[in-house]
């Protein structure tokens, strides 16, 4: 059930250069699924649509969330959001989108692929992986993630979960290049990938998913205004007619944002 | 729906909140604007809808429509635009499964109307004409989001003096023009539709705006231009309401940055029959119920019996 | 104002700021609006004025003017509404007192010219063609907030046409008609200032809005509807700039909504050869200072030279 | 000198129901006069107008000064301001007007008239008046003040200072009735008045002057927009042809917001 709610400031930090960790109390923290995101709207009256940030982590006992995103310039909402200390309200809509499609990764080998800002919900998928029954569980999980250079985040957390095969556009850490070249370099076989990043990326991935024959999901951003379905902002180009819209397009707020890599048009 | 299973009589002190627009009744003078709302589906979710109103549905044309590129959507000072160009499934998977979804709701249905020429507003019409349940439809003349039709098409009062009355030829439900605040003189256009025989009109639509990304030097929406809506235009949509409703004998509905019910109250004092809220959705979903409720509490405070009673009482 | 003495090489890696309308340089595109800034008096206590493109000085009329009763200000969502009704001293006080001041400041200076009717407009015209330090006439025939006059003037293309021609026929100075954004179509407004051999064109004037005080019921400004600027309008402005400024050859001043470097340089990529700040000033009365360097620190970092190159950059 | 900056908050509390005290720390403390006011701007940027404040206490030393303000109503401007609390920054423009002339009470007998919400400036001018050097002091300065009920604000302060007359709206407290009434009452002569509050208590303080020969000077309230003498937002009536606008209207942000009672049309 998605709801909207004055969300409780539990923590926030930097955790990287522009890169903040922020903990929310939310009533629905233990519904959300790896892959969902939440609608943040700032106090600012001016500055009326939602921020889209993907979950993190969820702590279901003391029923908070954890969002991790980038301050995109010094003037925008992101900014205001960064400012928020414990105790501070922020109005929360969510949870949001459709999440990642857990059980097709169950008994197999998965690759978790994150670039920049794509790379905190990796971590939840991970962690709902982990989760599974035994019978469930994933072969193998490993994440590939892409940095622009060695100030990462998230990286330690990452690590205390399963392996990691990492890339810097500046060579600074890990395999020199794109995640894709640290997945080659790494020979990371893989039965399944789930993808969160920049376009260019998500499209990387689904030709290399493509040529080896890996099941792939990606999840996709687009600018939102309603994020529930409504409004038809925030669409993707979808390969055939979507069911929904009768059109080649789908919603990534409601449809999304993940998709199997073969129903969107990446080009 | 039927009429008079929502003139009931209010509870106690409980203003009377029933408005009648074209000879309908509805149960209340807060709906939904048109493509704010979808077909109701998505925010049955967070809220009852039989205590709407009424919804409008997204505009539905006679052939699925694919809208424009994205960026749809951006942020503007206190509101937001939107070049979402009209993307529908097309009248018949409204008539199959949107209609049928909305039948249900115990709410007032309101179908909004789209083409590109009179022909294909008529198509829609016809579609529609055998179908229960559905109190009003919205002919929207004035999408700034449409290159070929839309805007041209409102902006003439000869225009939409001879669409109005075609639609009208057509329709079997009451016909509710929705006009365009991107006039010189709304009063002109609105008593146009009232000449071709309108039963209401509803104003404003989007104005039509742009922004430019300073950094990358681009057009922030894919189609250029974009249609203002929140609050930043209320002030705009409260004149032309005021001045719509003292030039036409029809009622007219009032739309255009109501996020809060002293939004909707200017408006109906302004002269609005009934109020939408649209964009408002977005930032809160349980706002068209809030609104009503806030309303409400005005007129207990206010001593006023009946909502109806504020109507135009500014002037 | 000695032309010579503005278009100074730029320092070091300053980009060139200097901007050319009408045959009359400016320092740079940096302007302020017309009743926003008095005579630039008042403002000269915060900032030196010689570092402004120009000042455009409150709307003048042949003879002293009252103006409308209070409250002739409100707030609006990112914005403010006025009905001031153009309240002036009369060009004869203007010439005696606010001119000589403005002529010191060694900045660009810009007379805003109004009046009921055309006849009125030529008395000042008249009365200023001898006046030194005059480096453009705005004529204003688009203020909402006159009665008799003002707004059917301006958006009347053949109106427009007729009143540019006979102020041309008498200034001595070169004329921008200032244009009103209550119109359907911008383009054509312009394209008939330019037929009547207007040298330039700026816009927006104010949106026309109304607000209602719920409570009281009544309206909030003496007025009932006042006219609508700040943020608010800022995408309909930059929309009107950009349509304007595709429509005509000669140069379009944009304004509405500028309360940051990012508007003003948005305005100037849609198509304005300068840009005019307005009610920013009395927000942050630095603002239209800061918002000169932020142009600046803009080019320097995307490695342009000259800011007449940003000038329609994006189409 | 004016100036517009970011003043940070020395301390705010509740001194009566939906009344504020605000203490600021801004760099023109020492500069203010009694009756002048200052601009306050709101953190948020959908509410652009400046919120209009007079000045009711200044300590030139900490350059701080005081401000009482009423909290309009739950979703306005001034709610937003009373939720400022030590630390925070918030935008002033001043100092604006003219002031009070104190001059014109040296060595007289002054009464200081406020009626609701217009008590504050009364109270500094108190405090510029007493601070006079010996020979130019009133001869005497009183109070008289009007409010709704007994939940009176700032009444130790003035009383402090010099002796208070009291009206109550509803009899609770001192005069049943208005502050004329209380002045009649307490048959406090004077030779000078200095008054601020609602339309109708300046309008009753000018005909109450005008019979007694009191020489009167009136605060005067109007929106505004520029608070700076620019826009002509503000303008008051006035009985005569005013200099600066050469009509029958002054501004109140510049020309005054003191004047004397026989230049404004009341009416
Ligand atoms: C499903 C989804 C999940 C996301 N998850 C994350 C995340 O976990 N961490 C993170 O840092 N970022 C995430 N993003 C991107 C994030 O939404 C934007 O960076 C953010 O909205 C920018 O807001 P701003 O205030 O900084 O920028 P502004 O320019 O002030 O934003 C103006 C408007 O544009 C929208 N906008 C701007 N950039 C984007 C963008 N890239 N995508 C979508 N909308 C945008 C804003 O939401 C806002 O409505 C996600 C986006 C989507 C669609
Ligand atoms: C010179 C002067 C001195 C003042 N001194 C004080 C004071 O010391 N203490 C105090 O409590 N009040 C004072 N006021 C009144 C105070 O300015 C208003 O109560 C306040 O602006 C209301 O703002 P709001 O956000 O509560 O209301 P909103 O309704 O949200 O305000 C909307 C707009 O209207 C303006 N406005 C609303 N009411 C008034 C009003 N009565 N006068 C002027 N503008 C108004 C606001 O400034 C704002 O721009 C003074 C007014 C003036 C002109
Ligand atoms: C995303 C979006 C889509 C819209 N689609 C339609 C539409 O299909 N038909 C229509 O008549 N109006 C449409 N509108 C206009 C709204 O119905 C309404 O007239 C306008 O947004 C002003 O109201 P608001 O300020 O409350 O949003 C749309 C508005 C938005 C924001
Ligand atoms: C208080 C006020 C007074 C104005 N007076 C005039 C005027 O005398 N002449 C004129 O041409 N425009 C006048 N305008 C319009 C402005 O010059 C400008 O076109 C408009 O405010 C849009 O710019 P902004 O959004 O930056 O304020 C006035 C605007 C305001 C707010
Ligand atoms: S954001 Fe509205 S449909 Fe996705
Ligand atoms: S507020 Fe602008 S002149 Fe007084």
């Amino acid at each position: 059930m998605k709801i909207k709610e004055t969300a409780r400031v539990v923590s926030q930090e930097m955790i990287s250069e522009g890169i903040y960790s922020l903990t929310l109390s939310v009533s629905f923290a233990n519904q959300i699924r790896a892959g969902q995101f939440v609608s943040l709207f700032l106090n600012d009256r001016s500055r009326m649509l939602p921020r889209p940030i993907s979950v993190c982590e969820t702590n279901p006992e003391k029923k908070t969330m954890r969002l991790v995103y980038r301050v995109t310039g010094p003037e925008k909402g992101t900014a205001e959001l960064a400012e928020l200390t414990a105790g501070d309200g922020v109005d929360v809509l969510g949870p949001l989108g459709n999440g990642f499609p857990l059980d097709a990764a169950a008994g197999k080998r998965i690759l978790l692929v994150g670039g920049g800002i794509g790379i905190p919900p990796m971590l939840m998928s991970c962690e709902q992986l982990l989760a599974f029954p035994e019978d469930k569980r994933p072969e193998k999980v490993t994440f590939a993630v892409g940095y622009r250079t060695d100030d990462t985040y998230l990286l330690d957390d990452l690590k205390r979960r399963a392996d990691v095969l990492v890339s810097t556009d500046d060579g600074s850490l890990g395999t020199h290049g794109t995640v894709i070249d640290a997945i080659r370099e790494g020979q990371a076989d893989a039965d399944v990938m789930f993808a969160c990043g920049p376009k260019p990326m998500l499209r990387a991935v689904k030709t290399y998913c493509e040529e080896k024959g890996i099941v792939c999901y990606v999840s996709m951003e687009e600018r939102m205004a309603c994020g529930v379905g409504v409004c038809l902002g925030c669409v993707c180009r979808t390969t055939d007619v979507n069911d929904y819209s009768k059109v080649k397009n789908a919603r990534v707020c409601k449809d999304g944002p993940v998709f199997n890599a073969e129903e969107v048009d990446l080009t | 729906m039927n009429t008079n299973e929502k003139k009931t009589a209010p509870a106690g002190n409980e203003p009377e909140m029933a408005v009648t627009i074209a000879g309908v009744t509805f149960k209340n003078p807060v709906f939904t604007c048109s493509g704010c709302y979808g077909a109701g589906q998505e925010y049955s979710e967070f809220i009852d809808l039989s205590k709407l109103g009424a919804v409008t549905a997204k505009g539905i044309a006679d052939v699925p429509w694919e809208g424009n590129p994205t960026p749809r959507v951006c942020e503007i000072p206190s509101g937001m635009m939107n070049c979402i160009g009209l993307q529908n499934p097309g009248v018949k998977v409204f008539k199959e499964r949107d209609l049928p979804f909305l039948r249900e709701q115990n709410t007032g249905v309101i179908v909004n109307v789209v083409g590109h020429e009179e022909d294909e507003y008529l198509r829609v019409i016809d579609a529609l004409q055998d179908e229960e349940g559905i109190d009003l439809l919205e002919i929207n003349i004035s999408c700034p989001n449409v290159k070929n039709g839309g805007l041209s098409l409102g902006t003439d009062p000869k225009q939409v003096e001879a669409i109005t009355r075609a639609c009208k030829e057509h329709a079997k439900q009451p016909v509710m023009m929705k006009l365009s605040p991107n006039v010189t003189d709304i009063k002109e256009i609105a008593k146009a539709a009232e000449a071709g025989g309108a039963d209401a009109v509803s104003l404003i639509n989007s104005l039509t705006g742009m922004k430019i990304d300073v950094e990358r030097q681009t057009f922030v929406l894919a189609n250029k231009t974009g249609g203002m809506s929140g609050p930043a235009i209320h002030p705009l949509a409260v004149r032309m309401v005021y001045e719509a409703s003292h030039a036409v004998h029809i009622p007219v509905v009032g739309m255009g940055g109501i996020v809060k019910a002293e939004d909707a109250i200017e408006m109906m004092l302004a002269g609005a029959s009934a109020v939408s809220v649209g964009m408002a959705n977005f930032v809160n979903p349980y706002a068209p119920l809030e609104i009503l409720d806030g309303m409400k509490q005005y007129l207990i405070r206010h001593g006023i019996r009946d909502v109806n009673e504020i109507v135009g009482a500014v002037h």
